[in-house]
């Protein structure tokens, strides 16, 4: 591992000004379970900036009316521990139950996933399913981007020198709706998705049509994608097998992939329809169940 | 020369004291400083649990934490799971149960599955699986591992 | 007499002969006999008066670990192996 | 009085031999006491690294290690040229041959680099950093060269050739050709084409199978300390520490008595950690800085640079006629055996059909050398990849005739008197028994429901070995023994090996004491591999437990005023044949050694035949997601015969490990390799072994059909339960989706695409 420096500002404009400084020289310290295995892959980095001690980075709050607030530094296991967390947000949960193993949720933060932009994020579309919105701190303060947005290539993201996330809201569950969240890996824990898509849907009072839905995809794209598409043609429309099919197919259709070691272009189009069929399926049988 | 950092932490209940670069993982630290060799380096990046310790309460992957970020923190590492009265019950039952061939993997699973005990006493099997997928395990099959965290969760509870 | 089976890639030195039955009391003698017979077989079985290595002789089935001095019996069967060692 | 074999072989009331006594370095490995290779602390050591290829194949032009060397903290560089020159020979290794000059140029390259990964300068410095910063100054100039990375393409006579001047050998013939190609055998029985002609049923089918690795969690290490008498001294994780002195002594010109090798605990092996990599480097580096040095491979390096398993191209062809009787076989074996000579075609083709009697046989087997790691021994080298074809060929003859696959394989089941196809003929083996058990297992007797699954079996066959051990015991006066063996003890083997001991001597096994030792400190051992180490160093273990009972029974006479034929000693009680007054126990009778002559000391080294090969036979019941192609082990079942089981529960622990290994083989785990020939995948993240989520419970029956020619039966357990997985789980998969899966491993992708070829899945 090259050398580094090592800061714990302590409040968000300690920390904006030492990233401002250092622009692309300083990287993000949360739950260092990607940058600390890159810097091992001699990823070169002046200063690593450890946002713990900023006090909005550990902060975790939810309301039933104001939704869900996780800071930049909560581990997902605090999140999913959290009871009311992991019924209000059960397709968020999913995805943080999945992200790496035990140990690695101890420490990984969604924040951290989505900063990563990795196209495979597990968190991402489960994030975009549920609307999420990242707040950023930066020299110009504070801006808000959907993270359906925050994504603009592999690795590559909307952060402007200087800026961090600090922090990402989801809106209230709605009532009648349920998300869910899923991947295919060739092993069944510890692996980086192939494909994995996740699916949030508000059915109506008498839980048989749609009233609307997003449905996100990742791993087949070079960012993880929102199928607007599909949300459209669900919403209103009766919940049966052929109408999720012709979502899932939208999905199938947006799907861009690349093939590598993880999985072929064919079989991660493939996939892209059938997990989306999955997740609104587990999406719609959880809103049943609410 | 890089210049070092001075970190206190609680390790197995005892405050310590060490010098660290702030590339140094806790892993390395407790290896090479403190001469903790119980944790193991497998991959060095989170994939084997190898090196697994708890911090503050949860088990984590000593490789993937810099030493610098343990400053006020509690750490458990295998060193602190058996007392001078004996054994942890899970060290016991990885015994009888030969829950260990090479053993280079058994420190981190212990560290584990006693994370998870300590939460959940009596998981199933299905829940320790999940818990442990974590930690890999290359001569065992996992077969006897899993029966002997079932056994001392139940020992546990019994006792 | 002993038999040697000879490999199916040192026929050609035997006349296409998968099996020959051959004087001698021990490896070495048996070996010396096949050469005398079959010119060239000796060296592609033996290198500085060692069996080959990676090769095995195997008597009656049982690996030899006693090399060219190996005691053979009139009824024994000599076959030239691979030696294997295993992980 | 119980002293020779036959008084032990086949006893059904052992006291100690089949019971589960805790191991007795458990402890340590249960606190994170035991010390492992990495775990070796000395005062002044220095860190090793070691720069590596970023080419599979190149030329070498010119390395300047000029900057490196001004670097803070760096001690000292060494390149190949700091190895004494090798002459081209072939030189016994105390583990199978190898040549010197193959084996230097992989520890450091010479001329030119043969795969991404090959060692080419190695570092020492006052930090592991400093050593790793150093490496990024070495200037290494490469010419690259087209790397050849499959097997068959490898073989073409245009093939780019990874040493230049490697021609073919066959069975001690050299063809004079240049070719990548450096060995061809052949096994010829009978007349197979005849045979084939005759038979009512042939299939043909062709194989591939990826590269794999042994993934042991421990990581490759060595220090060394080369101290200013000359004398080196390497500290390691092996699998035979003799073997380490030996090649670290060739390599650096000494001679063996000025090496000593001290193993650690070592952290798994399953055939890789015999071959040295580090430990010269080590020991050079502690002699150019006069401090010791340690090496530890990083997870990455361990993938691209170590010993896996060869990578293979086979052909299978089998007839039987209607009755069901096999009547010929074909095969051809092409493994890869990376960047240097020597694979494992040879036990591969020895053992391709080796579980049927079958009398008209014809075997091709080559080695082919590829810009990939040099292949090394995995668990059963060759026979899993072999068995692979085999096995899948004969549950398509199955199929066709309509038979059980279990009953078919029964029926032309090798046994006593046997030929195998490489000529010599089976002694007592338990192939029928292995069989008869999965026949009768409440697995194979129950149904299994539901769409998409389905059922396999296979079975397996490995030789075992024999091979050097040496034992020494001494008696301690509270009636405990204090055992010293050279066998490193990755799987429990301290515990089988004093248990041998303890039962000769009747004293329980927690009464033995065994110390694995340096090399200085035991007599030559050869490693811990070929399933020997309960068999041979067990048998040492014994033969130095009739050493000292021969002199136990002496004292005891001494002590009685009687003579020595008047003692017995039963399950370690001595009595007086002709006063049955006179008794006492072992522990007793250790209490007055001081009176009766001091120390004593029995020891033993073996070089045994008797050497029994082991058969398994597996049944698996898979799932498959018809979505996505991923399989799932529901359940899996091992019946071996292991000969006589010592320690039962680490006789299941191998089973378990084996079967564990080999799914993980049949179903996720391969090298993925660019184009330009980079390892992609050197990590434990995308090198997939199982995890605990991915594998049932793991069901063991232990089949114990004595062999005869051990004093406990024994045979030997670890290799075989790896042979029969990918077979058994394509025929399952052949029984829940209708396809024949050809390519190991059966990944989820080539699962859905021969889904899609039949039309199914695709949505």
């Amino acid at each position: 591992m090259y050398d580094f420096e090592y800061a714990t500002p302590t409040t968000v404009d300690e920390a904006v000004s030492i990233l401002a400084e250092n622009g692309e020289d300083a990287r993000i310290l949360a739950g260092g379970t990607d940058i600390i295995a890159q810097l091992k892959e001699n990823r070169r980095v002046k200063v690593l900036v450890d946002v713990k001690k900023i006090q909005e980075t550990t902060a975790l709050s939810y309301h039933s009316a104001a939704g869900l607030s996780v800071g930049a530094a909560v581990p997902c296991c605090e999140a999913y521990e959290t009871e009311e967390i992991a019924a209000a947000y059960p397709g968020l949960t999913d995805a943080m139950t999945l992200i790496g193993s035990i140990q690695i949720q101890s420490r990984a933060t969604i924040t951290g996933n989505l900063c990563n932009s990795s196209p495979a994020a597990d968190s991402i579309p489960a994030m975009i399913a549920l609307g999420a919105v990242a707040k950023i701190v930066g020299p110009n303060g504070e801006r808000e981007v959907a993270v359906d947005s925050f994504c603009t290539g592999p690795g590559q993201n909307v952060l402007e020198n200087g800026e961090f996330v600090l922090s990402v809201h989801f809106p209230a569950p709605a009532a009648n709706s349920g998300g869910f969240f899923l991947r295919f890996i060739p092993r069944n824990e510890m692996d980086i998705a192939v494909a994995n898509a996740a699916a949030y849907v508000v059915l109506n009072d008498a839980k048989t049509h749609f009233e609307s839905a997003r449905l996100a995809v990742g791993a087949v794209a070079p960012t993880p994608l929102l199928i607007e598409e599909a949300g459209s043609l669900l919403a209103g429309k009766e919940i049966d097998d052929d109408i999720i099919q012709q979502a899932a197919d939208l999905a199938k259709g947006q799907a861009n992939p690349i093939t590598d070691m993880r999985g072929t272009v064919e079989q991660r189009i493939h996939l892209a329809g059938v997990l989306s069929k999955r997740a609104i399926n587990g999406a719609v049988q959880r809103a049943k169940e609410s | 020369m890089a210049r070092k950092t001075h970190v206190t932490t609680t390790i197995n209940g005892e405050e310590t004291q060490f010098l660290c670069e702030p590339r140094n993982t806790l892993l390395e630290v407790l290896r090479d400083d403190l001469d903790l060799t119980g944790s193991k380096e497998g991959c060095g990046n989170g994939n084997c649990g190898a090196c697994s310790v708890i911090l503050n309460g949860r088990v984590v992957d000593s490789c993937l934490v810099l030493a610098v970020e343990t400053e006020g923190a509690d750490v458990q590492t295998i060193e602190g799971v058996a007392t001078p009265e004996g054994l942890h019950p899970l060290q016991q039952k990885f015994l009888e149960h030969a829950a260990l061939q090479c053993g280079i993997c058994t420190p981190g699973f212990i560290v584990a599955a006693k994370a998870l005990l300590d939460r959940e006493p009596n998981p199933s099997e299905e829940r320790i699986r999940l818990w442990l997928a974590g930690n890999l395990c290359r001569c065992t099959g996992y077969d006897k591992i899993i029966r002997a965290v079932m056994d001392a969760a139940e020992t546990m509870e019994t006792a | 007499m002993p038999v040697v089976w000879i490999p199916s890639l040192m026929r050609s030195l035997t006349d296409g002969k998968e099996q020959v039955p051959i004087e001698g009391e021990t490896l070495r003698a048996v070996i010396e006999a096949l050469e005398s017979d079959f010119p060239g077989f000796k060296a592609r079985v033996i290198d500085e008066d060692r069996i080959r290595p990676g090769l095995a002789v195997s008597i009656n089935g049982e690996v030899t670990n006693e090399g060219l001095r190996q005691k053979v019996g009139p009824n024994d069967e000599v076959h030239f192996v691979a030696a294997i060692s295993g992980g | 009085m119980a002293t020779k074999t036959e008084d032990y072989l086949g006893k059904t009331d052992y006291k100690v031999v089949g019971t589960r006594p805790i191991r007795h370095d458990g402890t340590d490995k249960v606190t994170g006491r035991a010390i492992y290779g990495a775990d070796v602390r000395m005062s002044g050591l220095l860190y090793g690294k070691v720069l590596r290829s970023p080419h599979a194949h190149a030329r070498i032009k010119s390395i300047d290690v000029s900057k490196a060397e001004q670097h803070p903290g760096v001690k000292s560089i060494i390149t190949v040229a700091d190895l004494p020159l090798q002459e081209d020979r072939i030189a016994e290794l105390g583990e199978g041959a190898a040549n010197l000059t193959h084996l230097r140029a992989n520890v450091l390259a010479d001329d030119k680099v043969l795969y991404h990964g090959h060692a080419v300068a190695a570092v020492a410095a006052t930090s592991l950093n400093a050593a790793e910063e150093a490496l990024h100054l070495i200037d290494v100039d490469y010419e690259e060269l087209e790397p050849v990375l499959d097997v068959r393409k490898a073989m073409e006579s245009d093939a780019p050739l990874l040493i230049e001047n490697q021609t073919t050998s066959s069975m001690g013939e050299d063809t004079g050709t240049k070719s990548n190609v450096s060995t061809h055998f052949q096994h010829k029985l009978g007349d197979a084409e005849a045979a084939f002609a005759a038979a009512d049923i042939v299939v043909e089918r062709e194989f591939d199978t990826a590269t794999v690795h042994q993934g042991y969690i421990e990581t490759h290490n060595a220090t060394g300390h080369w101290s200013t008498d000359g004398t080196v001294t390497v500290w390691c994780s092996t699998q035979g520490s003799f073997t380490v002195r030996e090649q670290v002594a060739q390599l650096l010109d000494l001679s063996v008595s000025r090496v000593k090798v001290v193993p650690t605990e070592i952290g798994g092996g399953f055939g890789g950690k015999i071959r040295v990599y580090l430990e010269p480097l080590a020991a050079v580096l502690s002699k150019k800085t006069g401090r010791p040095v340690q090496l530890v491979m990083t997870r990455e390096e361990v993938l691209q640079a170590t010993g896996p398993t060869a990578g293979s191209y086979i052909r299978c062809k089998m007839g039987a006629k209607k009755d069901g009787k096999l009547v010929a076989a074909e095969a051809y074996l092409a493994y890869e055996s990376g960047g240097f000579p020597g694979a494992w075609a040879a036990p591969g083709s020895m053992c391709i059909f080796a579980p049927y009697d079958i009398e008209n046989v014809t075997i091709d087997g080559y080695e082919v050398l590829v810009n990939k790691p040099q292949t090394m021994a995995y668990r059963a080298p060759g026979a899993t990849n072999a068995a692979f074809a085999s096995e899948t060929v004969i549950d398509e003859i199955c199929e066709k005739l309509g038979t059980d696959p279990l009953e078919f394989r029964l029926a032309n089941s090798s046994k006593e008197g046997t030929r195998r196809a490489d000529g010599p003929v089976f002694p007592r083996i338990g192939h029928e028994e292995c069989l008869k058990a999965a026949l009768n297992h409440p697995h194979y007797k129950s149904k299994l429901e539901g769409p998409n699954r389905g059922r396999g079996v296979a079975s397996g066959f490995w030789f075992n070995v024999g091979l050097k051990s040496s034992a020494a015991a001494s008696v301690n006066t509270d009636g405990t023994v204090s055992l010293v063996e050279g066998s490193t003890d990755i799987g429990g083997t301290r515990t089988s090996i004093a248990m041998q001991l303890a039962e000769v001597l009747g004293i329980p096994a927690e009464d033995v004491k065994p110390s694995v030792v340096d090399t200085d400190s035991v007599g030559y051992t050869d490693v811990t591999g070929g399933s020997r180490t309960t068999f041979a160093t067990g048998w040492a273990a014994y033969e130095a437990a009739q050493d000292i009972q021969r002199q136990t029974i002496g004292r005891a006479a001494k002590l009685w005023e009687i003579s020595e034929e008047d003692v017995t000693c039963e399950e370690g009680v001595y009595r007086s044949k002709s006063d049955p007054s006179k008794s006492m126990s072992f522990k007793e009778l250790a209490g007055k050694l001081d009176d009766t002559g001091g120390p004593l000391v029995g020891r033993a080294a073996v070089d045994p035949a008797g050497v029994g090969g082991a058969f398994a036979t597996m049944i698996v019941d898979v799932e498959i997601d018809e979505e996505t192609g991923k399989i799932q082990i529901l359940r899996a079942t091992l019946c071996q015969d292991v000969g006589k089981a010592i320690h039962p529960s680490y006789v299941e622990g191998q089973m378990q490990g084996g079967v564990a290994q080999g799914i993980g083989w049949a179903i996720n785990e391969e090298y993925f390799y660019n184009a330009d020939g980079r390892l992609a995948n050197g990590s434990l993240l995308d090198y997939r072994m199982p995890t605990a989520l991915d594998l049932p419970l793991l069901e063991t029956e232990i089949v114990e059909v004595p062999n005869p020619g051990h004093p406990y039966g024994v045979r030997g357990v670890g290799e075989v339960p790896i042979i029969p997985p990918p077979a058994a789980v394509a025929n399952a998969v052949y029984q829940a989706i209708g396809t024949r899966m050809e390519v190991l491993p059966m990944s989820p992708a080539r699962i859905l695409e021969a889904l899609w070829a039949k039309g199914n899945g695709k949505s």
